[in-house]
C-alpha cells in the first residue's frame, strides 16, 4: 500500500460519497455542493492519472462554468425547490436494484479483459503532452473534423440555449 | 558566498542536509520541505496584506489630499496591525436561517482561492513552488473555487441582499473571465508552453512590447475581477449594501476584506509575471536574489497603477460594465487572437527588431480601430426615468418671499 | 512527477487552514452575546419582506452561458496556442474559421439582445 | 502505483449512481446533475485507458486525451440547452418535476 494508493481510496471513496448525496440529499442547492465536490474528486483523479491539463479542465469548466450554471438555474426556479413534496419516486428500491446489479455486472465483465489487473507505472515527463495534443486537434491526419465539429456545436448550444432563454413573449402572470 | 546569490534555495540545501543527517529519508526530508515552504509562502502572503491595507490606505489618502493613517507608528504604518487586532476581538453576529456550513466555509474559500496563485507563481531563477505543467491554467482554475465562495456567502446568509450581491460578483466574474483568459492565449502562443515558468522563460523580449493591446486587455479584465472601483458594482457602498459579505461580522467579514486586498495585489503579481518578464532582468540568473527584487519592483509598478485606477475613476453603471466586457473587450481579445496568430506566424523568422515593430504596428492599427469603432458606435445616451416633462421648480412660479436669498 | 502537484494539495491544505485557524481564534477571543434583533437579517433597519430566496434574474443566466461556451472554446483553444510555433499555415487557417464561427455565435447573441443588461 | 481495475470500478460505481439518479430523482435539474455524474464517469475511463494505452505503446498517444475534450464540449452543450429547456418550461407551465411534465400524454 503506497501513498499514492491511500491518496486515491481516500478520494475516491469522497467522490463517490458526494456523489451519492447529490442524487439523495433533498436541499437542491446542497445537492449542487455535493456535486462540487464530487468535481472536485474527479480533478484529483485525474491528477493521480497524471492528465494535468485535463484536471485542471475540469475546475475551469466543470465547476467554474458549469456547475455555476446549474446553481443559476436552481436559483431561477427556486419557488419549486421550497416545496416539501418528496424529491424521489415511490419505488426508489428498483432503480436501485438495477443500478446495483448493473454495477456487478460491469464489474464481472471488466474483470474478464486481461488487462484488467494491469498495474499502472508512472509515465515518463510530459506524457500529458499538450502541444502534441494541438497538433493532433488540428492536423487532417488527426481530429480536425471533431475539432470544427465541436465548434459548430458549441454555436448550435449557443444560439438554440439563447433563442429558448430569452423567452419575449413571457405571459406576465406574476 | 552562495547564500548572498540565492539564500532560499542555500537554506532549503541546508535544511535538506541536516535532516537527512539526523536520520531522516530522503522522501521524509523533501516532505518536511514542501510542508516548511508551502507554510511559510501562505503566511507570508497573508501578512504581507497588512502592510498591503497601510499602502493603499496612505496612498489613496495622499492622491485625495488627505494625510491617510498617520497615528500608529511612524507614518502610521501599524494602523492595520491595530485594526487587525481590533477586529480579532469583534463578535460574530450569525444571522438567523443562515446556512451554516457553507456561511463559515465562504471566507475560508474566498482566501484559500487567492492564496492558491501563489503556489505556482515563480519568485526567482530557482525559486518557484510548484512548477505545474499547466500552471498558467491553474491560475485561472482557482479562481473558480473563489467564485463558489461568494456564491456560498451570498446564499449561506439567508439575506435577499446577500443572494443578489453574490449574483452580481458572479456576473461580473465570469464575464471578464472570458477575455482574460482569451488575451492570456497570446503569452501561451508565444511562449508555447502552459507552464508559467516556461512563459516566464520566453520573455526575451516582454510579451507586453510584442502583445500591448493584449496586455491592455488583460489588465481591464483583471481589474475587473478584483471587483474595486470602477468595477465595484457588487457592493457599491454609497448605492447598494455592501453586496454578498453584507451580513458577516468580525473576521469573517475581515477575511473578505483580505482576500480582496491579497487579490488585488496576486493580479498585479500574475499580469508582471507573464507580460512583465517576471523575475527576468540583468543579472537574475547569476544571482537569483536579484529576481525577488526585479519582480517585487513590477508588481508594485503594476499595483500602484490598479490603485491610481481606484482612486481617480468614477463607478460605471452595471449595464456600462457587461457591455464593456461583452461587446468591446470579447470581441477585441478575438481579433487580437486572430491577428496576432496571422502576423506572429508571418514575421517567424525575422529578426527581433523587425518582429517587435511589426508586433507594435499591428497592435497600434489595432487599438486604433477600436477606438475608432467605440466612438463611431458611441451608445445612446440612458433612458430618461419617467415622464420628459417633468415637473420643476420656477423662479416666477414660486412666491416671491419664501426665497430670500434667490430674490437678489 | 507527482511532487508538483503533491505541493500544490500540501498549500492548499495550509492556504484553508490558515484563515480557518484565524477566524477560529477570533472566535474565542470575541464576546457571544447574541439575540433576536440583533442575528435577525439585515436591510439597514427595515423588516424584512418576503422570503430571502428571491427568484432571479434571467440575464445572470444568459451571460452564465454565454461564459459557459467560451470558456469550453478557450479549452479547445488552448492545446492549439502551446503547439503553434510548430504549427502549418493551414493549422492557422482552421483556427480562424474556428473562431469566426464562435464570434458568429456572439454576434447573434449580441443581436438578439442577449448581452444587454435589462 | 494504482492499478488499472480500481479506476475502473470507481467510473463504474460513478456511473450507476449517476443511472440511478436519473431513473430516481422527480426534478429536472437534478437529473442533469446526475448526468453530469455520468459524463465525469466516462471522461475518468477515457482517462484511465489513455494512461494505459500509453505505458503500453511507448511515444506520444494522445487519442484517448481527444476524446476527453470532445466529452467536456458535449457535456457543455448539453448542460446549456438543457437548462434552458428546463427554465423554459419552468415559466411557462411553473414546474420543474418530470412527472408534471406531461405535454405529449395523450
Amino acid at each position: 500500500m503506497t501513498g499514492l494508493q491511500i491518496i486515491f481510496l481516500i478520494v475516491t471513496g469522497v467522490t463517490l460519497f458526494s456523489a451519492i448525496m447529490v442524487v439523495s440529499v433533498r436541499k437542491m442547492i446542497h445537492a449542487v455542493l455535493w456535486l462540487v465536490q464530487t468535481l472536485l474528486g474527479v480533478a484529483i483523479l485525474f491528477i493521480t492519472l497524471q492528465a494535468s491539463f485535463f484536471a485542471v479542465v475540469q475546475i475551469l469548466v466543470f465547476i467554474g462554468a458549469i456547475s455555476i450554471l446549474i446553481l443559476f438555474s436552481v436559483m431561477l426556479a427556486s419557488r419549486v425547490i421550497q416545496d416539501s413534496s418528496p424529491q424521489v419516486v415511490k419505488k426508489w428500491w428498483l432503480p436501485a436494484l438495477v443500478a446495483t446489479l448493473l454495477l456487478g455486472l460491469l464489474v464481472n465483465f471488466l474483470a474478464l479483459w486481461p488487462g484488467f489487473e494491469t498495474t499502472l507505472v508512472e509515465l515518463p515527463e510530459g506524457s500529458d503532452n499538450i502541444a502534441e495534443l494541438g497538433h493532433v486537434l488540428i492536423s487532417p491526419e488527426g481530429y480536425i473534423i471533431p475539432f470544427e465539429l465541436a465548434s459548430i456545436l458549441l454555436l448550435a448550444a449557443l444560439i438554440g440555449a439563447i433563442y429558448i432563454a430569452i423567452d419575449r413573449k413571457e405571459p406576465q402572470s406574476s | 558566498m552562495g547564500f548572498w546569490r540565492d539564500p532560499i534555495t542555500f537554506i532549503g540545501a541546508w535544511l535538506r542536509d541536516l535532516l537527512v543527517n539526523t536520520g531522516l529519508s530522503p522522501m521524509g526530508a523533501e516532505l518536511i520541505g514542501i510542508v516548511l515552504g508551502a507554510g511559510l509562502l501562505a503566511t507570508s502572503a497573508m501578512l504581507l496584506v497588512i502592510f498591503l491595507i497601510w499602502v493603499e490606505r496612505k496612498l489613496i489618502g495622499r492622491i485625495q489630499d488627505r494625510f491617510g493613517p498617520n497615528r500608529v507608528g511612524p507614518w502610521g504604518i501599524f494602523q492595520p496591525v491595530a485594526d487587525m487586532l481590533k477586529i480579532f476581538t469583534k463578535e460574530y453576529i450569525t444571522p438567523i436561517g443562515a446556512d451554516k456550513l457553507a456561511y463559515n466555509i465562504a471566507p475560508v474559500l474566498a482566501v484559500a482561492s487567492v492564496l492558491m496563485v501563489w503556489a505556482v507563481i515563480p519568485f526567482s531563477f530557482t525559486v518557484v513552488g510548484a512548477d505545474l505543467s499547466v500552471g498558467f491554467l491553474f491560475i485561472l482554475a482557482v479562481g473558480a473555487l473563489g467564485e463558489m465562495g461568494y456564491i456560498l456567502a451570498g446564499w449561506g446568509s439567508n439575506n435577499k441582499y446577500a443572494l443578489l450581491g453574490a449574483f452580481r460578483t458572479i456576473a461580473q466574474l465570469i464575464s471578464y473571465e472570458v477575455p482574460m483568459i482569451i488575451s492570456a492565449l497570446i503569452p501561451i502562443m508565444f511562449a508555447g508552453t502552459l507552464s508559467v515558468t516556461g512563459i516566464v522563460l520566453a520573455q526575451d523580449i516582454w510579451f507586453i512590447i510584442i502583445a500591448p493591446a493584449a496586455a491592455l486587455v488583460f489588465f481591464i479584465a483583471s481589474v475587473a475581477r478584483i471587483g474595486r472601483a470602477p468595477f465595484d458594482l457588487a457592493e457599491a457602498e454609497s448605492e447598494l449594501v455592501a453586496g454578498y459579505n453584507i451580513e458577516y461580522s468580525g473576521l469573517k467579514f475581515g477575511m473578505f476584506f483580505v482576500a480582496e486586498f491579497l487579490q488585488a495585489f496576486t493580479m498585479a503579481l500574475i499580469f508582471a509575471t507573464i507580460f512583465l518578464g517576471g523575475w527576468r532582468g540583468p543579472g537574475a540568473e547569476q544571482f537569483p536574489i536579484l529576481g525577488f527584487l526585479y519582480l517585487l519592483i513590477k508588481t508594485s509598478a503594476v499595483y500602484f497603477i490598479t490603485i491610481l485606477f481606484r482612486a481617480t475613476l468614477p463607478r460605471f453603471r452595471i449595464d456600462q460594465m457587461m457591455a464593456l466586457n461583452w461587446k468591446i473587450l470579447t470581441p477585441f481579445s478575438l481579433s487580437i487572437v486572430l491577428v496576432m496568430a496571422l502576423v506572429g506566424r508571418l514575421v517567424a523568422s525575422s529578426p527581433d527588431v523587425f518582429r517587435v515593430a511589426v508586433f507594435l504596428a499591428v497592435n497600434a492599427v489595432l487599438l486604433v480601430a477600436v477606438d475608432r469603432l467605440i466612438t463611431l458606435n458611441k451608445r445612446k445616451p440612458p433612458r430618461e426615468v419617467g415622464s420628459r416633462n417633468r415637473p420643476v421648480a420656477q423662479a416666477e412660479v414660486l412666491p416671491a418671499q419664501s426665497d430670500p436669498g434667490a430674490s437678489e | 512527477m507527482l511532487s508538483p502537484w503533491l505541493y500544490i494539495g500540501v498549500f492548499a491544505l495550509i492556504a484553508m487552514f490558515l484563515p480557518a485557524v484565524a477566524i477560529t481564534i477570533a472566535g474565542f477571543l470575541s464576546p457571544k452575546k447574541p439575540n433576536r434583533i440583533k442575528n435577525s437579517t439585515y436591510e439597514c433597519g427595515m423588516e424584512t419582506v418576503g422570503p430571502s430566496k428571491i427568484q432571479f434574474k434571467v440575464q445572470y443566466y444568459v451571460y452564465t452561458l454565454v461564459f459557459l461556451i467560451f470558456d469550453v472554446e478557450v479549452v479547445l483553444l488552448l492545446p492549439w496556442a502551446v503547439a503553434y510555433n510548430q504549427l502549418a499555415w493551414y493549422a492557422i487557417f482552421e483556427v480562424f474559421f474556428f473562431i469566426l464561427i464562435l464570434l458568429g455565435g456572439l454576434l447573434y447573441a449580441w443581436r438578439k439582445g442577449a448581452l444587454e443588461w435589462r | 502505483m494504482i492499478p488499472l481495475s480500481w479506476y475502473l470500478i470507481a467510473s463504474a460505481a460513478l456511473f450507476c449512481i449517476g443511472l440511478f439518479g436519473v431513473m430516481v430523482r422527480k426534478n429536472a435539474i437534478t437529473i442533469f446533475m446526475s448526468i453530469e455524474l455520468m459524463l465525469n464517469a466516462v471522461n475518468i475511463n477515457l482517462i484511465a485507458f489513455w494512461h494505459y494505452h500509453s505505458q503500453m505503446q511507448s511515444g506520444p498517444h494522445v487519442t484517448g486525451l481527444v476524446f476527453v475534450a470532445i466529452v467536456i464540449v458535449v457535456a457543455a452543450s448539453e448542460v446549456a440547452v438543457g437548462l434552458a429547456l428546463i427554465i423554459s418550461a419552468y415559466r411557462r407551465r411553473k414546474t420543474i418535476i418530470i412527472d408534471d411534465l406531461t405535454l405529449l400524454k395523450g
